[in-house]
């Protein structure tokens, strides 16, 4: 890898980090209306992931998409633009938070249903194959998201017909206050894969390098053919569930053990120790993430909201209802 | 022109649409090496490969959800729910995902989606697989909802919503395939939308579609005899809803009866009840009236399964009533 | 007599029922530890304990499903859908199970079940979170379909749920949780299948229910400013449907509007529009008129939800121009 | 066992073929309506396994349940005229074929919607589990079902709950015409228990003997207190999926070769061998069964038809609609 990749990716982290914070102040000050999930402490997850994509393939992931989006690169701007609802964002104010999307960089959302999106990912998969293309879908969940039916009959379909997909569980520990434990027949996510006798392995999500390289070796022996396989990312979400969780379910001292393992910092050491970047560098990178949060910020701020006729657009391709 | 069953009606435009456009897919459960549950698809599998028919597991939501992810990538699949009793099994795909994702996402996303499915009663089948549940989906904006009456329509309406870029339910009725009509040859093409009359009359206007149209239109024939001449306005497309001509004949007629098969309560008739009171207010000289399910799930015992679904007697009955 | 919230009267109903009968238990997510994810069972889990409060993994189909069990294995179960929108990926254990087990095996199979669940948008939740589909649940003979819009009738209509023998979905509405307002102590039941005048008036007759009861009490606050009094019936149950207060409403009026947040086409006020036409046509004066929410999937953006959503103003409008 | 218990089992499995052949006559006279899904080749599954069950052990099926009604105690007088929609019919004529059921013999139907009972079965066992009751809930499903999310979430719930239930497959190698490698990841399908990290076993489904005691053991432990276990029975059904079916997608040569191994036959044989019957014996049982089902037939076609009051009863417990 190339410095500035390194650079580049150590730059998404922060940004992520910088503007789910922001988006956290602009959620209290009313600006952001909705559900807000925040991304802070899984940054390594999307960002490892998405690096080892090529263009042709497509991500797809739940509600907590923030971060995803803006690893497919889709810029801040249009990012915060979206989260305070207005025109210039990337769904046009219609889809808010947990609805991002842009196709044009591969990204298919960003839903909000639990679970729901594994048999849309089937589909994606699908539609490459039947049209020769040779794109990997990459699938991001939840570990909550496990227990639902959807991700059954997607995973069986996508082994049953060889779909080219890249599961991914990003376990954080926790769906909304339920543990892993509580909700699952099995603790280690990946396991369930034996059930359909998926290829599965698992990986420290606060280690981007280690993301970035399992997903890399994943996703081409997927490329070349080896049918769908599951990876499971392990993980832990700094903040609540949403805004106003009143986070009864865990102890201080647990998220305060996972915060020394804080995926910035790991990359941060990691760059240093490895005299790939100095301090001063990373510095300077934090310095240009705040600004251009600090951009996106202004930018969404002095957007317009859509205009009134938005509302009755987009219902049909072919309109006249 | 040649008079051909519904069956082959609907088989024919699926077929031609495969050949014309490549994009074109099958899914669903028995599509392929057994020919179609109800034998739609017979020969398919053959002639355009596993590929392109594509037998599922038992995993409606998996159909519906696969088949939205290969149309917004780029393919136009055509998927099968056995019957519309098993779309409750795929209901978030439906109502919350196809429905949804063009406006949610603000257009990047394009669903050239068909889903094609079959329902209705008064085959023995129990409460669970006997269902007319039209209503529920056409209460979804952003679906778009039709039910042909005729194997005309049927070929017709199927061929313009394959070609259509918006997720389209298209329900189909078990007890209609065996019914005959003339049906064009080749590119044959009913805009979705549009009601149209299938019987002109003066004396009052029968609202109905699907199966019902079977019914409402012996019900006319026995009311003909008598010296009463319904007009029969086929609603073809529960959504996007086509009032007008169901308007215009009313405010010849001034007096209606609405039929479906599914039950009276949040049914199909209910708007259209109060669409007409909404939109001809003035015309109405008789309170329009209501056939529908009595408001039992059905039962297997045929008498009674007959007793509580709408009658060509009660069509009668019902029209003689509002004049 | 104490004011409190409608949170508060829910809350308090489920306590008190669970004290009383230890058959009751609740099953959902987030019921438990967390506390309900609006706060409506805080501190159940701590009293009650673990067997009696059962978080459940994100898994709406067995929730609904393994609740059926239960019931008919002989216990009282309140299962809850964090909101309405996850009830499509439980719609066949709602519909095709709950609403026909008691009837297809002849009455063997007895089903003491509460699915409780919230609707309603004007959160800017977007699409898929912001649904009103009362209607489409109502559609279904079997099921009991309740949705509250006061407190008392919260508290109510809760405990008559939870001691009825029948599977009733109860639709609470998220954006009325905070409203206060008079509630009867202990054992106050209200009777299910039972609607009820909120205000008198005899210049027109308001038909709403749940939170739109709220927007519509206080179109009558300024309607009366001008003079005119609306009386308002709140439905309280969709089905069974009772329309005898709103026929009778309607005799002295003979004008009525009909409010509910849902999308119009296939919605509530069709049915009950429809109905009124039936029950009382000689007495209508005025076209009735319809308050819904326009036809769209609703949109994250803040005015536009708005704009979609049914306000004060547009009922007021809509009184004026039936008057 | 007693010798009574092996010619009770025995005429069980007789009553339930003979049933089944005459039940497709009735339909081919238009006797019987709707769909009928034959038991014929299955009858050592369900005789089996519900022999090993105790009164407070609840069974609970899909549509495919003549034979589970008769091995639940239901009498072929009742279950005949269920067929044929009488008011005497054990659903009084309002659920058919695939919806028998009796809860004085604590048996939970016959259920129509692939998969949908597998949940209600979890609920059963909760209810067993909620009012300190030992019993066992056994729930049968097809191969075909086990690709429905239906599956998964109730599988998963009864290991997180630790219900006691016996998930039963009755692998008959296809779900209508399509085989268990088309449409399933696993072609062993208890490897999907894996996934729940549940105990699972499977069995030969042709002999009855096999399964029983395979059956007994399961369920002891279950009782013990094992939690939910997976058991595999492979069999096959002779006829179609159900009358109507062009049965296009299999040779006559592989349901000849299944027929070698006919669960009468191997039972027959079993008992003659290990001189707990003999031939003369075991004919007198199959005249009996025969008589029983000819006594069934009269007397369902001598039944009234339910009364027309009937179709607006039991819509509600509380009535007043
Ligand atoms: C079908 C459905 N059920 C419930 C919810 C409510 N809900 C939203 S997020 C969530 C927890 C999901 O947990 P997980 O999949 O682990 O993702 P995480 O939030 O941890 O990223 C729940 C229950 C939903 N959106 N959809
Ligand atoms: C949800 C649902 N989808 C489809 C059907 C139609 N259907 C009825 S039986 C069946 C095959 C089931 O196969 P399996 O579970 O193996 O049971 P078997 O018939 O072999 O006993 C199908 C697809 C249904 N009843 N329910
Ligand atoms: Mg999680
Ligand atoms: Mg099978």
């Amino acid at each position: 890898m190339e410095k500035s990749e390194h650079l580049d990716l150590y730059q998404q982290m922060v940004v992520i980090r910088i503007l789910e914070g922001r988006s956290a102040e602009l959620y209290q000050q009313g600006k952001i209306g909705g559900f807000l999930h925040l991304y802070i402490g899984q940054e390594a997850v999307s960002t490892g992931l998405i690096s080892a994509r090529k263009p042709q393939d497509r991500v797809i992931t739940a509600y907590r998409d923030h971060g995803v989006a803006i690893n497919c690169g889709i810029s801040a701007k249009e990012v915060m633009a979206e989260l305070l609802g207005k025109a210039t964002g990337v769904s046009g104010g219609k889809g808010g938070s947990m609805h991002l999307a842009d196709v044009n960089n591969n990204f298919w959302g960003g839903h909000a249903i639990v679970g729901s999106h594994l048999p849309i990912a089937a589909g994606l998969a699908l539609g490459d194959v039947y049209q020769k293309q040779d794109g990997v879908t990459i699938c991001m969940f939840g570990d909550g998201a496990t227990n639902i039916g959807y991700f059954h009959e997607a995973l069986n379909l996508s082994k049953v017909w060889k779909l080219p997909v890249l599961w991914v569980c990003e376990n954080n520990q926790y769906g909304m206050g339920t543990t892993v434990e509580r909700a699952s027949a099995v603790s280690e996510i990946r396991q369930k894969a034996d059930g359909y006798a998926m290829k599965n392995d698992n990986v420290d999500g606060m280690d981007i390098m280690k993301v970035r390289e399992k997903a890399l070796e994943m996703i081409e022996e997927i490329r070349s053919g080896s049918g769908p396989q599951f990876l499971e990312i392990n993980t832990y979400r700094f903040r609540g569930h949403s805004m106003g969780d009143p986070e009864r379910y865990r102890q201080q001292e647990e998220i305060r053990k996972w915060q020394e393992n804080d995926p910035i910092g790991i990359y941060r050491r990691y760059l240093v120790e490895e005299k790939i970047a100095s301090e001063e560098e990373l510095n300077g990178e934090d310095k240009k993430a705040n600004e251009i949060v600090e951009d996106a910020v202004h930018f969404a701020e002095s957007s317009p909201e859509p205009a009134a006729e938005e509302l009755f657009k987009n219902i049909y391709v072919e309109e006249g209802r | 022109m040649a008079k051909i069953t519904m069956r082959q009606a609907i088989s024919q435009a699926l077929w031609e649409e495969m050949e014309r456009d490549p994009k074109v897919f099958i899914l669903g459960q028995e599509v392929g090496v057994w020919g179609g549950t109800y034998a739609v698809t017979k020969g398919f599998y053959d002639h355009f490969g596993a590929d392109r028919v594509r037998d599922t597991p038992i995993s409606e939501a998996a159909i519906i959800g696969s088949a939205i992810g290969a149309a917004i990538a780029g393919t136009r699949p055509v998927a099968e729910l056995m019957t519309i009793n098993f779309a409750f099994s795929a209901m978030d795909h439906i109502v919350n995902q196809s429905a949804k994702m063009h406006y949610m996402f603000n257009g990047q996303m394009v669903l050239p989606l068909v889903i094609r499915t079959v329902g209705g009663g008064g085959r023995q089948l129990g409460a669970t697989h006997s269902q007319t549940p039209d209503a529920i989906f056409a209460h979804f904006p952003g679906l778009k909802v039709v039910a042909p009456g005729t194997p005309a329509d049927a070929k017709g309406l199927l061929k313009a919503a394959i070609r259509s870029n918006d997720p389209i339910m298209f329900i189909e009725h078990a007890t209609l395939y065996q019914i005959r009509g003339e049906v064009p040859d080749g590119d044959y093409i009913v805009p979705i939308g549009k009601s149209t009359v299938q019987r002109s009359g003066d004396h009052v206007t029968i609202v109905t579609y699907s199966k019902m149209l079977e019914l409402s239109l012996k019900a006319a024939e026995q009311l003909a005899k008598d010296g009463i001449e319904a007009e029969i306005v086929d609603l073809r497309t529960l959504r996007p809803l086509d009032m007008e001509p169901v308007i215009e004949s009313f405010k010849k007629t001034n007096r209606a009866v609405i039929v479906e098969e599914g039950w009276k309560s949040f049914g199909v008739g209910a708007e259209i009840s109060a669409q007409i009171y909404e939109h001809a207010f003035d015309y109405v000289d008789a309170p329009i009236k209501r056939v529908a399910q009595k408001e039992v799930p059905l039962p297997y015992n045929r008498n009674l399964e007959q007793m509580a679904l709408p009658q060509v007697e009660d069509i009668i009955k019902a029209v003689k009533e509002v004049l």
